[in-house]
């Protein structure tokens, strides 16, 4: 199994988290669920690493809430432009409140939060499994592997065709994108799992990441298993300080077959494959 | 200048806002100069180690939020060798924070973490004691003074007891902590709540009940602050439901000595230090050379009409 | 159609919304129809006849309000001779509220109120004990439980305990007022507070300390309801910080068969029947016979991490 | 002492408040601490009094504050064009929350609400003492009053001629209005007491109404207490319900030397001068 190479982890002690109301450039849905926030935070996006989020204020829509912040992962890093991309979906308080942020309001966040994707040694080929939310936080994965030469196959499952999400943008990255949909039932477990066989046939699948998905967690992980690859998850869990003080975020990791628990936000998001404990 | 230092008996602070146990670490120092703040109180370490409560952990009500973290602990030992050492950076003191299920273990750790770099020891008496069965030592007077003298005797650092809320009579524990040796009390930890995910029909915490912090809680542990303020002739260290320099000079009004911030710190990473500057300015506007000035300076209650209540004035 | 009925011991309410005593009166049947509520509980009656507290008596807080009105009262005479007739038009049941300062005198006053047009009788044992060093008598499980059986002997009608929050130990409180002969509970009366207006340095009521209402009590008093109703078999009726239907149902989930509304009628005059038409409409699309099938109906807690919390499951 | 006219009394049980989000028609500041609010309410315009007021809703502004409605005196009243206004200063959480509303956007006001003012019977001159807020509350009497052909004098008090207001539309509606001011001393209580004895020798005094100021008050109860005036005044309380049932607004009252307290919802605001208590 490949080592990550540590130097792309973003859990320098050194690194500073910047508290800035950001510039809200654009702010568009891109289908019934989901909306786009673009930001001008050029200090973060020169800074933040594929895998790394953000904890956003939400605006106050009359009352206390929403009351604590809302962790996000980056969608997009443009460290040129100096601008970051959050991809959303409209849940409850806080991110309906977020919704009604307008282009030339400010963007409370606080970040780049947490750890980051790994990629593996000499360029070898990855696969990324994304389903859901799951495909905001590994869409700049992309981004990141094909600027170093990663040969990059994305598989990206939805409910039906509309709700599939940065099939173009990965592709302009130079990402091969296979889709799958709930609607004609290719993105069932047993017909993904043939896909997956097939890239490592092909020489495509050296490393896997997934996100978004619990019954694609399971499936990655035995995959990764089989094969011995180096495998990473990006994780979810409800947040307060976003900053590795409250052990509110935390959960359990299987380690050598001793449970161990860890924070999303600071140990997280990103977690080996290996580890992670699905149901 | 204002002079913002307040004595928490032998112990100077620099300024009178300090953070709520369990809402900071030195992960803060990431964003902020921790530096600035009149002390560093850390998350509370048990005797014994302890993964703490399922989750979910957290829950956001109005005008706060839930928690049910239930102190994750590595143990003093860990504590002193690994946390210790990671505060020795700082300039402002660092006061340990301690807990444990009965009055003897309570004693060790608190004799266990009585080392060098740490400049006072807050004691959560606000924990479960087994002894009685399960109830808080800080629910009720006897097994509050019972604990502190234990404490008192093992340790010769500051004490700060941290009393719990969910008492009905924390006057008459706030004295039981006093004659047990207490050097301040912190009023006071979170209030035991709920909250009902009705789309799910499920506790929004893992444990069901967790406690309650935040802007939500600030009148009643104002009055409790202030009821313990006349109770004890120790310092009173108002906590609950801080958001900005006005909560901070209200529980001074009432009589506290210093205050600690905890939610809002998840809020705003900056809140301390926006608490800080804002009672430098108002003391400034106020034409006051010290903080210390306005510690239980609550005027007299009643409007005009209330001169008149019961005949002509 | 949806069943919204509810029954309170052999009491029978169309529907589980009623006022919270002191937040209404047969003025607001200026504003709304009040026929539509489930039951009319009214302001407290003392035994004694009361000024009540000098203003400022009413303050704004984040998420609620502080009061310290203090229980103006005409004595029981006036209560039976003028207050009772003016609802004798109303068809919704009238619960008449009643406090006194020692056990005897509540006898004698509840005995004094058990007339016609008169449904049910709230007792209010919140309030200070002149015979318990000024506790409130629903401080502690003793005093509730000799003040409730001498009530009971006193009346035939239906008897609420309404208990107070300010209790470190409202469990053992309710079932003594069960054991002493209360029909239901309830959970409960406003949590003592304060506030302080820092411009002019004084407390903000003029009687310093006061209840706190509204929606930052309603995680406190939702987990004592919870508490209540797994420690007794009679009624739990839940009492704090409703503003919403969504509020009414987490009260029902957690074991509530009927809820008070009390401040947001200030805010809402309509509050009430708002909440009435929630429920309505939420048991439609929850497809509800009726409201009583969601009675503490909380489901299981945790998240789906929390199911490997110490192993696999 | 002539006996107030009940008919227009506004106490009677078969009034009922209508709460209603009334049509912001015009929002303007009148001077640097006073705005003035112009709605749209067809209904509320034919029942309200002079004296009553409303109870409003202020917009909340982050934060569940303001959290209580607010009372405003009713400023003016137009039956024909059905509309109602109001004017205020701009005091703290509540009045800046209010000052926020846009013309179009909606004022959720409950009221008509408490005792209107009511005058003595034959068309007797009646004079009015007014200062600061209080001038908002007196306005709406003298139209009433010049309508019913009441001969009116209305002296009002304020720190500047620059905080003068509406003596225009006083003088419009055919008051006589006499100002006195701080800056030139000519507020000052005997100088004012100086102008009650030369109206009651011009027998321009059988009546007299006074609000906003307690050295007015005093003044105004021992000169009706020396010529046996009909004398009314409007008071404040802080205020929860509005509606009579909380029993936070009461104030003291002096009665036959016992001492009652009313609620100033319902019992007042206007209220006997003989009976108010100054201090
Ligand atoms: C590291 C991380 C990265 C994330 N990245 C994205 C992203 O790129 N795009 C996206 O749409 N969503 C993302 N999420 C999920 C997102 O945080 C939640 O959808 C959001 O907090 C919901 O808030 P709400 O108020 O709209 O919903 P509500 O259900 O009203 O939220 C109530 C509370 O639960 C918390 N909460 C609810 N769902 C989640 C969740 N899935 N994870 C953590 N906390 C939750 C909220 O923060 C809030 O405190 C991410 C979560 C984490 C932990
Ligand atoms: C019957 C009546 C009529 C009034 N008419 C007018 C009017 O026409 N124009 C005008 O400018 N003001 C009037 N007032 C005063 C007005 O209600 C207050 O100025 C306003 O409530 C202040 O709210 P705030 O949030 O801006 O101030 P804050 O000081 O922040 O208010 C805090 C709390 O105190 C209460 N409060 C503060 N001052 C008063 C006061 N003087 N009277 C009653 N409650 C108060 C508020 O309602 C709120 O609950 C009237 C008051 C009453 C009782
Ligand atoms: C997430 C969280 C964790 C906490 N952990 C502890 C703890 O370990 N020990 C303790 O004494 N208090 C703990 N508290 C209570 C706080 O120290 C403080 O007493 C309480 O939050 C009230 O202050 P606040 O309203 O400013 O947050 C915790 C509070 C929160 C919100
Ligand atoms: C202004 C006011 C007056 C009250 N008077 C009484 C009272 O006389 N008797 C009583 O038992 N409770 C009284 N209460 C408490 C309420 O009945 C209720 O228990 C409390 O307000 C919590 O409910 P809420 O949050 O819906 O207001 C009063 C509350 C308020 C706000
Ligand atoms: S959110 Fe606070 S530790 Fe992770
Ligand atoms: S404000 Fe409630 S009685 Fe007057």
């Amino acid at each position: 199994m490949l080592p990550p190479v540590m130097a792309d982890r973003a859990d320098k002690p050194s690194l500073d988290v910047i508290e800035h109301k950001a510039l809200i450039l654009r702010h568009e849905s891109v289908n019934a669920d989901y909306r786009l926030i673009e930001v001008s935070a050029p200090d973060q996006a020169r800074k933040a690493v594929a895998g790394q989020f953000f904890h956003l204020l939400c605006p106050h829509a009359g009352g206390l809430e929403p009351f604590l912040r809302r962790p996000m992962s980056i969608y997009r890093i443009d460290r040129e432009a100096g601008t970051l991309s959050f991809l959303y979906k409209v849940t409850g308080s806080g991110t309906r409140a977020m919704a009604t942020l307008r282009e030339g309001d400010r963007l409370d966040m606080l970040g780049p939060l947490g750890i980051g994707f790994s990629l593996p040694l000499n360029r070898a080929p990855i696969v990324l499994l994304a389903r859901g939310v799951g495909l905001a936080t590994l869409a700049p994965l992309v981004a990141l592997a094909t600027e170093r030469r990663h040969p990059v196959t994305a598989i990206l499952s939805a409910r039906a065709p509309e709700y599939l999400m940065s099939v173009a943008e990965m592709r302009a990255d130079g990402a091969q994108v296979i889709t799958v949909v709930d609607s004609d039932m290719t993105s069932e477990v047993d017909r993904v799992e043939d896909l997956l066989h097939g890239l490592r046939a092909q020489g495509r699948m050296e490393a896997l990441y997934t996100c978004g998905s619990n019954r694609l967690l399971l499936l990655a992980q035995a995959v990764a298993r089989q094969y011995g690859l180096h495998g990473e998850v990006a994780m979810e869990q409800q947040m307060a300080c976003g900053l590795g003080m409250c052990f509110c975020c935390v959960r359990p990791f299987q380690v050598e077959n001793e449970i161990t628990h860890r924070r999303v936000c600071c140990e997280g998001p990103v977690f080996p494959l290996a580890e992670a404990m699905g149901w | 200048m204002v002079d913002l230092s307040v004595d928490i008996g032998a112990l100077r602070l620099a300024n009178p806002v300090m953070p709520a146990s369990g809402t900071f670490g030195h992960e803060l120092a990431r964003v902020i100069d921790v530096e600035r703040l009149g002390a560093l109180v850390i998350k509370t370490v048990t005797a014994d180690k302890r993964i703490g409560n399922p989750t979910p952990r957290v829950a956001e009500v109005s005008g706060g939020m839930l928690n049910s973290i239930g102190i994750p602990s590595k143990g003093p030992k860990h504590f002193v060798e690994e946390i210790v050492p990671l505060y020795r950076r700082f300039r402002a003191p660092l006061v340990a924070s301690i807990s444990a299920n009965t009055p003897d273990q309570f004693a060790e750790i608190c004799a266990t973490v009585s080392v060098p770099g740490v400049s006072a020891i807050e004691v959560n008496i606000s924990c479960p004691n087994i002894e009685d069965d399960g109830r808080a030592f800080a629910m009720r007077p006897e097994p509050t003074l019972a604990v502190m003298k234990k404490l008192r005797e093992a340790s010769d650092l500051p004490l700060w007891a941290k009393l719990t809320p969910n008492s009905g009579e924390i006057q008459e524990v706030a004295r039981a902590a006093e004659e047990g040796g207490a050097n301040a009390i912190v009023v006071a930890n979170t209030i035991l709540a709920m909250s009902v995910d009705i789309r799910t029909r499920k506790p929004s915490l893992g444990k069901i009940m967790g406690g309650l912090s935040g802007p939500a809680v600030k009148p009643i542990i104002l009055r409790m602050a202030y009821q313990c303020a006349r109770s004890v002739s120790i310092p009173v260290i108002g906590c609950g439901g801080i958001m900005t320099a006005e909560d901070a000079i209200e529980y001074m009004l009432v009589g506290c000595r210093a205050v600690q911030v905890g939610t809002a710190t998840f809020i705003n990473p900056t809140a301390m230090l926006a608490v800080i500057e804002g009672l430098e300015q108002w003391c400034r506007e106020q034409s006051l050379v010290s903080i210390r000035e306005i510690v239980g300076q609550l005027g007299d209650a009643g409007d005009r009409g209330a001169m008149n209540w019961e005949g002509v004035a």
